[in-house]
This record gives C-alpha cells, structure tokens and sequence, in this order.
C-alpha cells in the first residue's frame, strides 16, 4: 500500500515483481507505467522536470488511493512518482493495483491515473535546445477523470 | 493572515513562492482572494487563468471554497503529472 | 508484437521492462499479471496443470491482438501464457500494451485478458491431495467479453 | 471424411483424444455432428454440456456454424485460461 514520491530513478519490472511478492493471495496485478517519451514533436527537447508541491504531495496521492480503496475490493494499491530531473524514456509514474479478480484491478488502476493526472501537484517543465517551457494541462485528461464521477452518479 | 503559496508557472511570473496576506473580514472564499491578487494588475494577471487551480489547506479545493483567517491557500496552474 | 505460449516459468518484470526497452515513443504500458493463487477456498491445492489445443492456441491469442490492435492506436500489444505443471503463485499469463496515450492502453489489455478467458483454448487442473479436478469456466467471465461487443454495437 | 478432436473434460470423460467419421450428407452444421455423437449415449452424453465450445478447423465458432467433409472440428468445455 505504498505511496512513494522520489528523485531517484525506479525499476517498473522490480516494482511489479514486489507487488505480488509482498501479498497473499493474489490473482491478479494491473500496472501503469508512464515514460518520458524518447521521440517528440519537438525532437529537441534535452530534459523534463517534474516540480511538485512537498506539503501536498503524498497527502494528495494518498487520498486518491484511499478513494480507489473504497471504490473497489483491492488486495493492495500502490503509486510511486520521480520528481526533480528526468531524462528521456526514463519511467515518470508507476500505479499498480492488485484483487483477486481482473476487473477490480483494471478499474482501479486507471481511476488512480485519471485523478492522478487532474488532482495530483505535479507539473512537467521541458527543456529544450532553445530554452524551457512548462507543458500545458490537458482537457481530455479533466474529462476522463469526470467520467469516474458521472459513472459514480448513476449508480447511486 | 493568511498564507498564499504560488506553485510552477505561476511562481515564476509573479517572481513570488508564498505570501502573508493580512486577513480581511470580505473574504469568504478562495475566488475573493484571487480577485483581490488580480486587482494588483500587471504580472498578477496571470491569476484570470480560467483552469486555475487551488488547495486550501493542502486538499484540492474549488474557487467556491470557503476561507478563513489562518488557513493556507495554494494556487496553481492545472497539473501535468503523470 | 510477441505471442508466446510455454512451459518455461517467466519473470513478470523483466518482461514489462522489455516492452518499453524494445519500442520507440512509447508513453504508457499497461500490464496484466495473472498468477496462481497462494492461498485459496481449497487449501490442499498442491500444483495447476493448464492443458492446451496445441494446433490453435497461438493463432487463437493472435486473433485476439489483432483484433485489439485494429480497436485502438497501439504501438504494441503482448501475450505469454504458460502451459503445463504451474506451481502456486506462479505467474499464468502476462499481457502488456503500449501506447502513446493512456486509455487505449487500459482499454486494450482489459480486452484481451477478457478475450483471452473465453476464447483462447486453455484449461485448468487442479491437484490436490485428494485428487484432480478440471476448473470449472465462469459465466463473469462470458459477460465481461460480451461488453465489448455490446459497446462495440453502441458505437456503430 | 471428418477429423473429430476431444479436449480436457471431454477426452477424459470419452477416453478419446480425436476420432476420423466418415462424412455424411445430412450434416450441415457443428450441432448436427454433436448431436451424432450424443446419440451414442453413455459417456457421449457428456457433450450436451450446454456451454460447451467448438472450433472449426482451429478457429473458435458456434455450434450452428457450417461444416464440410474435411473439416477439422474441436469439442472442448469452456475454457478457463489467464
């Protein structure tokens, strides 16, 4: 049940393994893994940093874990995300979620994403051959994370 | 008081991490806040962002927010985590 | 774009990390790990046998990533299922997908895992103390395939 | 000629792994084949499972799928891999 915020780099393939190691009983493990991309529009760009809000970050992270918690019969939810400097194709974003059975896990892990990408302070920044710029949010992310919240209405 | 922290890009246009506002009793919510850092002008501008984003006391909250004398307000732009 | 069905035990992680290590441009992988449980109902479960249609089975799993592939914008799709004697808590069935966003990703590994129960020709044994018995297939499973093609027919 | 193939369950029940039958005219699709061999009673019954599956020269189809002599035809309980 981790919640992980680190500078340094991570292994997704040893975090997968430590999901299942770490657990009795489970059937089934979900990941995401988010990478800085090794091809661009912009061939350009060197660096990405990750700036995030320390008071906030985990508390942040923790609640949408916790909100997953409740939302689905999950054996464990995990997220881990770098901060500070990133270079190309390295893993930005590792979530894994693990139940006994497939469609908890699937939905659990992309809900933790959807709110992690519009709820959680992080903010990307490039740096590029000719200077640095931040990267501008994204309203389809806003609308797959309302979709959560639609999907919640009907049901009740 | 009331402390304002400016996060990312904002940060960086108003040159400023975090304020002491002293507080004022025609504040009720984080919008009221925000309109009076606006009225400032110039690099304050920045804050008529329409995906502007805001945590009171460390939890994501609405502009709606209702505010009170010692609470610490975030605003920021809309994140890009992930 | 591997299809592999063996006998040989595999590492969960390595084979995330391989996918990313092995596709250019890559932003989101999504993995699905099915393991053999440790601890069950039937606790005198000594070993899994999962029996197969030699002839099919990897032309049945490669229908299925085709179709997946031909649903959404992937940059790859991946299927290694074991056969044979399993031990508990060894991984079954790992499937990985890669894409520039993430919803396909999601979207398209929850379809081929629910493709994968109901179509693809494998079955499992269970050893016990007292005996062997083949598992029994679930109807969760037909319903969770069929969603796809009802949403299929919605959006026609 | 068609090449009848028998798995899990079913091989174990029939003690048959797959079988050659000499093609007759009057069958038009999978379920008529089935319903041949469910007429051999005893341990043939064990295919009016009502989830059972089939696959017409490996892939999978239903049982009102068309067969010609030749065909390679699976019968097999519901599958239960991943």
């Amino acid at each position: 049940m981790s919640i992980r915020v680190q500078t340094a780099p991570f292994d997704p393939g040893a975090e997968l393994n430590a999901v299942h190691a770490g657990e009795l009983g489970v059937g089934a493990v979900v990941t995401f893994t988010g990478y800085v991309r090794d091809i661009n529009q912009d061939a350009a760009i060197e660096e990405l940093f990750l700036e995030h809000f320390p008071g906030m970050t985990e508390k942040a992270l923790a609640k949408i874990r916790d909100e997953a918690l409740q939302r689905w019969p999950l054996i464990g939810a995990h997220i881990l995300h770098r901060v500070g400097p990133l270079s190309l194709a390295e893993p930005i974003v590792f979530v894994a979620t693990s139940s006994m059975h497939r469609s908890a896990a699937f939905a659990a892990c992309e809900f933790i994403m959807d709110y992690l990408k519009t709820r959680a302070p992080f903010w990307k920044k490039e740096h590029t051959t000719t200077g640095s710029h931040w990267v501008d949010g994204r309203d389809s992310d806003t609308l797959a994370a309302a979709r959560w919240e639609a999907a919640d209405k009907e049901t009740r | 008081m009331l402390t304002v922290q400016f996060l990312a890009r904002y940060r960086e246009s108003l040159q400023c991490e975090s304020e002491q506002l002293p507080w004022q009793e025609q504040w009720q919510t984080v919008d009221d806040v925000r309109q009076f850092l606006i009225a400032r002008s110039g690099p304050w501008t920045v804050l008529e962002d329409p995906r502007i984003m805001c945590a009171r006391n460390q939890d994501v909250c609405s502009l709606q927010e209702p505010l009170q004398a010692g609470d610490e307000l975030a605003l920021f732009p809309m994140v890009t985590g992930g």
